[in-house]
């Protein structure tokens, strides 16, 4: 399939450089979070190791992914769907978390 | 596009985008939804079923190993790493470089489902698969219990398994004395009371009792015992780690695809886009898995 | 402007060998022949949820009747009277039959693939072997649904929502597939699930490529507000399948998995007892089920009604001949109506045992929905008022459409309020309710695209007299049929009740079930006409020529019906599709009429 | 001809609203009397909306018809044109996104809008009074409700109540903490067991007895599939939801049982207005999510004695014919 090419920056990518760090980035994370489980407990390492999780994620997409430069063209696409997904287990809490314990 | 109107007039009027990668986004905020609700329902069933008395299983009660999903976890970095590598190098005209980088891609998603197997295969062992997780052990499930603690009990004495001669001891004499006992002392007598929660308790069992299984170690000692939600967590655990590994392996023969590609010599920049497209998709796996491992293995 | 006209016919020269009929009807990728395959399909499923509802009807209305013939076809029978399962089974077969294989395959599928790249002029879909895979993958589903019914135990009876624990509960591991709750929810609903998980990726493949296609292939000048109606209403139908479809994917997964391998996703804690199995433990959530099914399904009755509101539109501004009321209200209020369509799904659980307080919200918005679909309403009257309509089979069943879809719409208002839903909830009311907009709106929306467009489709008009007739005894017999539930249902009759003569508010209501009933029957003998008026048109109707409305969109452009890529040379746009009637002596204006500063468009830019 | 099409329209949309001005006037088409304490206010609500939608039924087949009517095309005329669209202030605004909106669009924006958040907002004080756990009645005081369990299984319902003893224990004004804790206890279940059984609970099928102005709280709960407690002559409708034990209230304010000397039994569908037996007066409780094969004939019915008196009379008969035959055996049958 030839797509047309729209525009020169569709293929515009970060350089070596930046791919590395970002891995390493994601390395250092999964150990910071595998640490954190080994020394903290609760709630706290559990808030912990999610945010650190969003933040690996976010990496990826941001860098990985090419959003950085695409987010013009898809936040249309993105941020619905996390608007939501975000909202559907928020409504579904009170109902199917908190009326069990009643 | 074999029809496609003149590019530039498509560009006038859409998005500077082009089709592939418009839709495969589309098919990643599809799958996006499909991974919340998975991931949503099990965070709702975690967070609202389990009580003080009955809390959800910790890997430890299901034979999971955290190091073992954080290599997983590391190995699935690695892939997102040089498949982005790989559209580098085909962007810069290096088909070469390109194709090793795909190479090694498929090859740590290989290792990737191969360690998944491993884990599966244990959790298999020790009968942790929906629906044969024993929790309630009076009525039926009580008799279905006994049954199945007899046959693996039977199964060690006879010596099909590796376990050492003194835990085979101990089975022997527990097989001796089951037909004695009921469901939830032989519960006690294999968990330890460590393990077996006080729901579960045999009404007038003291409470320092050591099981088999704690006493020996024995990781080749096959017992059932119960688990609190035990069914559940297997339930969740296959149905997301299933499904992320159904999508792993689709990525793979994607792979495979351009790799073979790439040895007939029919492999080339003129594929940069389905090398992106496969990327954008690699690296959304990734990130589910990024949110599976904590979500199963560590919270 | 000339260098854009370029002709596809030079293009693709080389491409004008001829295909083979297996190429070009049966594994085409040419999206006016999957629209068409995708039509055919669905009518004739249905022809089969029409024979289902019959059957319903028939019991209702005669509870204790020996059916004389039909009986001893079924097996499910006793002494010649219909079984209480088999009932079930009728209506959830029914509503499935009518919801997954025929309004929404006839709206996205049939009517989306024919209706987007002509109107937005495009020689073809985004992706047209991923369009011709969209309509296979209906075949497994098809396939599937059609083999639970001869399934062990027969075919699922658990109703359209198959709520659990009645369909999901699973005989313990190792136990085999028979379902402890019922018999007919063991194999059969596994088909069923089956079923509409083809269907799932069907829909989602189709919609993934509409986006694409409509954002992307846009001919020269159509600029998003210059999209028909229809296309905005297809474009954001799309949007809500491929948001909202996943969902449904995720739970009807989950059941599989509960009945095929013994998770426990949708089984309380303590598992549960049935008169002869009890279920081991679970530690999953019933309810859970409702909300990934409602968080699907509530979108979805959107995504059964947008396009045909869209439809609607583009037909009545054209026999109307009157350029469109309101059309970035309209926009909006589809817009509006499919975002607040998913912060709704809580309506169907007021009673469900769902947080009250969530309830609350969930009314709220709700009734909220009335808004944009009051927009709506007004606006299509306003743009008959002042018109000059041309009352053919088209028009009518559009003016039928606005005239049910208030009915239908206002019943809802009832429902959305909590309290008032206490008494209505699973009674007829929502039966009359669901007609209203399914029945009554959606499918008449359908049969007038049906009219308007099979000229485009086929290249004959369809016989005129036989459409009015087809048109008059429809909208006569529907509303006998119909509109008495909403009465039913104040009264107190439950749905989903094969024997009506059990409960005393429900005892009353015999005869008038029987009325309905004879309505129902004629309304069935009446849809011959059309079968007739299609097939007879189809070969022997008045050749219709590019454009026998004298519509404004661009498919009126290209030849009828359309070749190999459409259009013979790119159309290009120059204003918005609902030039009417406003210009002295011109009677309308087409998307491609070039500007002239003497008839400005009635678009204001 | 055109003009026949508004007539088909017309006559059609008429018959639909004569079904509805007839239907109330017809013994059994229409709403059946409202017998407990907020059937007043749920009925109220239904004429509002009825009201409201009635009004916009009408407006709007009306116009449509008027229209079809007026404007049916004639050979040869042309529609005038549109009015140009306002101008200035607010509107230039408006234009800036709709550049064909006209001053009766916003005013048909804003006033269904207004309607409708009237229409949303009357429903909330009605709904959480009926449903809101918060509003659920709870022991000590005079309000102290009657309770029972119900729980729900394919195909009927098995109403456990206490015994009477401990019954008017709950019911004394001055409760002890065991009272309490005995009067919760009927709402802890154990999937569908209760976690802490009483061996003189007082068991019975597909019967609900209260007397007149008493609240009974029903802890409902299912054991097999969900069914729902409908009792359309109490407005009272609440799924059985597997698993979950869900509180259900509501006070009745007639009564419709009475002892029949000559059968010997407790009936129901007695008017005590007119004294004579009236099918009317059956409060059932017929089951409305579909559970099943039976789901049609998963009836039972609700029991509303004239007093207190009565009620006590009935719990204790029904107790002594359910104590083990040590006892000599009492035939007294509920119905
Ligand atoms: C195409 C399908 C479709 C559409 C468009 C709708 C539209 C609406 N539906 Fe419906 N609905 C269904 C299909 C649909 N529904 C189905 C299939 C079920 C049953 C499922 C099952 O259980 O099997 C159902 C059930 C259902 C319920 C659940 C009832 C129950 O089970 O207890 C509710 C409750 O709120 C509801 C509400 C509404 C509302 C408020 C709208 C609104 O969108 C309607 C808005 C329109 C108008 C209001 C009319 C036009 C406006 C005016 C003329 C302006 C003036 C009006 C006012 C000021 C009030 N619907
Ligand atoms: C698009 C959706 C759709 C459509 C078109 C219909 C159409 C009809 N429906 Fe259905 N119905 C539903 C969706 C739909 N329904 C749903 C979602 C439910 C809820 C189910 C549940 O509770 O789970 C339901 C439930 C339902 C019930 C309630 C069952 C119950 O609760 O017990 C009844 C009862 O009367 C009924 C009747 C009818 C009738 C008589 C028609 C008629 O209009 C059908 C007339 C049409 C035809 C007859 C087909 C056209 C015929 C031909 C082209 C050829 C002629 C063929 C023959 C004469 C065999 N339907
Ligand atoms: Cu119980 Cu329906
Ligand atoms: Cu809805």
């Amino acid at each position: 399939m030839s797509e047309p090419h729209a525009n020169g920056d569709a293929h515009a990518a970060p350089d070596f450089q930046t791919y590395i760090y970002v891995f390493l980035a994601l390395a250092i994370c999964t150990i910071l979070s595998f640490a954190v489980y080994g020394v903290l407990e609760g709630m706290a390492a559990a808030g912990i190791i999610m945010i650190v999780a969003v933040i690996k994620a976010a990496l990826v997409i941001w860098i990985f992914m090419h959003v950085k430069f695409d987010w013009p063209r898809i936040y249309f696409l993105i941020v619905p769907v996390l608007i939501l997904g975000v909202m559907m287990m928020f409504v579904l809490l009170p109902d199917i978390v908190i009326a069990w314990h009643q | 596009m074999e029809h496609a109107v003149s590019d530039e007039k498509q560009a006038h009027m859409g998005l500077p985008l082009p089709n592939g990668k418009l839709a495969m986004w589309l098919f990643l905020v599809t799958e996006i939804m499909f991974f919340t609700a998975l991931i949503g329902t099990y965070l709702l069933i975690r967070m609202g079923m389990p009580t003080q008395s009955q809390p959800w299983p910790g890997p430890k009660d299901v034979h999971l190993v955290e190091a073992i999903g954080a290599f997983n976890t590391f190995v699935l970095i690695c892939s997102s790493l040089t498949v982005v590598l790989a559209h580098w190098s085909l962007h810069t005209n290096d088909v070469r470089k390109a194709t090793m980088y795909m190479g090694i891609t498929l090859a740590l998603g290989c290792v990737f489902l191969v360690v998944k197997a491993f884990e599966y295969k244990s959790k298999i062992d020790h009968q942790i698969l929906p629906g044969r997780v024993f929790e309630k052990l009076d009525g039926p499930t009580g008799y279905r219990f006994y049954r199945t603690v007899e046959e693996q009990l039977k199964h060690i004495v006879e010596g099909h398994a590796h376990a050492s001669e003194k835990a085979r001891e101990a089975c022997r004499k527990l097989l001796d004395e089951l037909p004695r006992l009921s469901p939830k002392e032989i519960n006690l007598r294999i968990a330890g009371s460590k393990k077996v929660k006080e729901c579960d308790m045999p009404s007038g069992a003291s409470k320092e009792v050591t099981g088999i299984l704690e006493e020996f170690h024995d990781e080749d000692l096959h017992l059932s015992h119960s688990i609190p939600f035990g069914n559940m967590w297997a339930s969740c655990y296959f149905a997301m780690t299933g499904f992320h590994a159904l999508h792993v392996l689709g990525g793979l023969v994607v792979f495979g695809v351009i790799l073979i590609m790439a040895w007939m010599g029919k492999f080339g920049v003129q594929h940069l886009n389905l090398v992106e497209y496969t990327g954008l998709y690699w690296h959304f796996v990734d990130i589910v898995w990024i949110f599976l491992f904590p979500l199963l293995y560590l919270v | 402007m000339s260098s854009s006209q370029l002709h596809v016919g030079e293009v693709h020269a080389h491409e004008h060998h001829e295909l083979s009929f297996i190429h070009k009807y049966i594994f085409s990728t040419d999206h006016k022949i999957i629209g068409i395959q995708f039509l055919f399909t669905t009518l004739l499923f249905l022809v089969l949820g029409g024979a289902l509802a019959l059957l319903v009807r028939t019991q209702l209305a005669w509870p204790h009747a020996e059916l004389p013939w039909i009986s001893s076809w079924f097996l499910e029978s006793n002494g010649g009277r219909m079984t209480e399962s088999f009932y079930n089974m009728l209506f959830s077969m029914h509503a499935s039959v009518m919801i997954f294989f025929v309004i929404i395959p006839l709206l996205a599928g049939a009517f989306g693939n024919f209706t987007i790249p002509l109107m937005i002029g495009a020689p073809d879909m985004a992706f047209p072997k991923l369009n011709m895979l969209s309509y296979w993958f209906m075949w497994p589903a098809f396939i599937l649904i059609l083999v639970s019914f001869f399934a062990e135990g027969g075919a699922p009876a658990a109703g359209w929502t198959s709520y659990p624990t009645l369909a999901s509960s699973s005989m313990p591991a190792g136990q085999g597939f028979d379902s402890p709750a019922a018999p007919n929810s063991g194999h059969g609903q596994i088909f069923w699930l089956l079923s509409l998980l083809f269907v799932g990726v069907s829909s989602m493949m189709g919609s993934v490529n509409y986006i694409t296609t409509i954002i992307n292939m846009r001919s020269p000048g159509m600029t998003l507000y210059r999209m028909p109606m229809t296309i905005w209403a297809l474009f954001i139908t799309a949007i809500l399948q491929a948001f909202a479809l996943p969902v449904l994917t995720v739970a009807l997964i989950l059941q599989s998995l509960d009945k095929l391998l013994g998770t426990t996703f949708f089984l309380p804690p303590a598992g549960l007892e049935f008169a002869n199995w009890e279920t081991g433990p679970g530690g999953g959530q019933p309810l859970l089920w409702q909300h990934l099914f409602w968080f699907y399904s509530h979108p979805a009755v959107y995504i059964m009604i947008l396009p045909a509101m869209g439809m609607v539109s583009d037909i009545i501004s054209t026999f109307a001949r009157r350029a469109l009321f309101g059309y970035r209200a309209m926009i909006l209020s589809i817009a509006g109506i499919a975002g607040l369509g998913f912060i709704v799904w809580g309506h169907h659980m007021f009673q469900s045992g769902m947080d009250p307080r969530l309830g609350t919200g969930f009314m709220i918005a709700t009734i909220m929905i009335a808004l944009p679909s009051a927009i709506k309403t007004f606006n299509w009257l306003a743009t008959v008022y002042r018109g000059n309509v041309q009352y053919t089979a088209a028009m009518l069943f559009a003016l039928a459409f606005v005239a049910m879809f208030i009915i239908g719409g206002l019943s809802g208002i009832f429902m959305a309020a909590t309290p008032v839903d206490i008494y209505i909830h699973d009674t007829y009311f929502i039966v009359a309710h669901l007609h209203y907009v399914l029945f009554s709106s959606s499918l008449l929306g359908i049969f007038a695209g049906i009219y308007y467009w099979f000229p485009k489709m086929f290249g004959r008009l369809m016989n005129e007299s036989l459409g009015k007739l087809h048109f008059t005894l429809t909208f006569i017999f529907l509303n006998g049929l119909f509109f008495p539930m909403h009465i039913l249902g104040v009264a107190g009759l439950r749905r989903r009740i094969p024997d009506i003569t059990n409960a005393v508010l429900e005892s009353p209501l015999v005869s008038l079930n029987q009325f309905m009933t004879l309505c129902a029957f004629a309304l069935g003998v009446s849809q011959f006409i059309f079968i007739y008026n299609f097939f007879y048109s189809l070969f022997r109707g008045e050749v219709s020529g590019r454009n026998p409305w004298h519509s404004n969109t661009l498919e009126w452009v290209a030849p009828s019906p359309p070749g190999h890529g459409n259009f013979e040379t790119i159309p290009v746009v120059h204003r918005w599709p609902y030039d009417y009637g406003d210009y002295g002596s011109i009677d309308h204006l087409k998307q491609t009429d070039p500007p002239d500063p003497s008839h400005p468009s009635g678009q204001h830019h | 001809m055109g003009k026949w099409w508004s007539a088909l329209f017309g006559i059609v949309m008429l018959a639909c609203l004569g079904m509805f001005m007839v239907a109330p006037f017809v013994p059994t088409w229409w709403l059946p009397e409202g017998v407990s304490t907020h059937s007043g206010q749920v009925d109220a609500l239904f004429y509002i909306i009825l009201y409201i939608t009635g009004f916009f039924f009408v407006l709007t087949e009306a116009l449509l018809v008027y229209f079809m009517y007026k404007y049916a095309g004639q050979p040869g005329t042309t529609p005038r044109p549109t009015e140009p669209a306002a101008q200035g202030g607010f509107y230039a605004m408006l234009h800036r996104w709709f550049p064909d909106a006209h001053r009766v669009e916003v005013a048909w924006t804003i006033v269904p809008a207004l309607i409708l958040l009237f229409i949303a907002f009357a429903q909330v004080p009605t709904w959480l009074e009926i449903k809101d756990r918060s509003r659920k009645p709870a022991i000590g005081g005079e309000k102290t409700p009657i309770q029972c369990h119900v729980s729900a299984r394919q195909f009927e319902w098995r109403v456990r109540y206490p015994s009477s003893q401990r019954l008017r224990n709950w019911q004394t004004f001055t409760t002890n903490e065991k009272t309490i804790a005995d009067f919760k206890s009927f709402a802890s279940f154990d999937g569908a067991k209760p976690r802490h059984p009483h061996l003189d609970d007082v068991p019975v099928v597909n019967e609900v007895h209260t007397w007149k102005g008493q609240t009974i709280l029903v802890q409902l709960n299912t054991i097999d599939v969900i069914h729902s407690f409908n009792v359309p002559h109490m407005r009272v409708k609440q799924d059985a939801l597997p698993g979950r034990t869900i509180p259900v209230w509501f006070t009745p304010t007639k009564a419709n049982t009475r002892y029949n000397e000559e059968t010997k039994r407790w009936e129901d569908a007695f008017n005590f207005t007119t004294g004579k037996p009236d099918m009317g007066y059956r409060w059932e409780i017929a089951c409305a999510e579909l559970c099943g094969w039976g789901h049609h004939r998963m009836i039972g019915r609700i029991y509303v004695h004239e007093n207190k008196a009565d009620f006590y009379r009935w719990l204790e008969h029904v107790e002594q014919s359910q104590a083990p035959p040590t006892k000599p055996q009492q035939k007294v049958a509920a119905r």
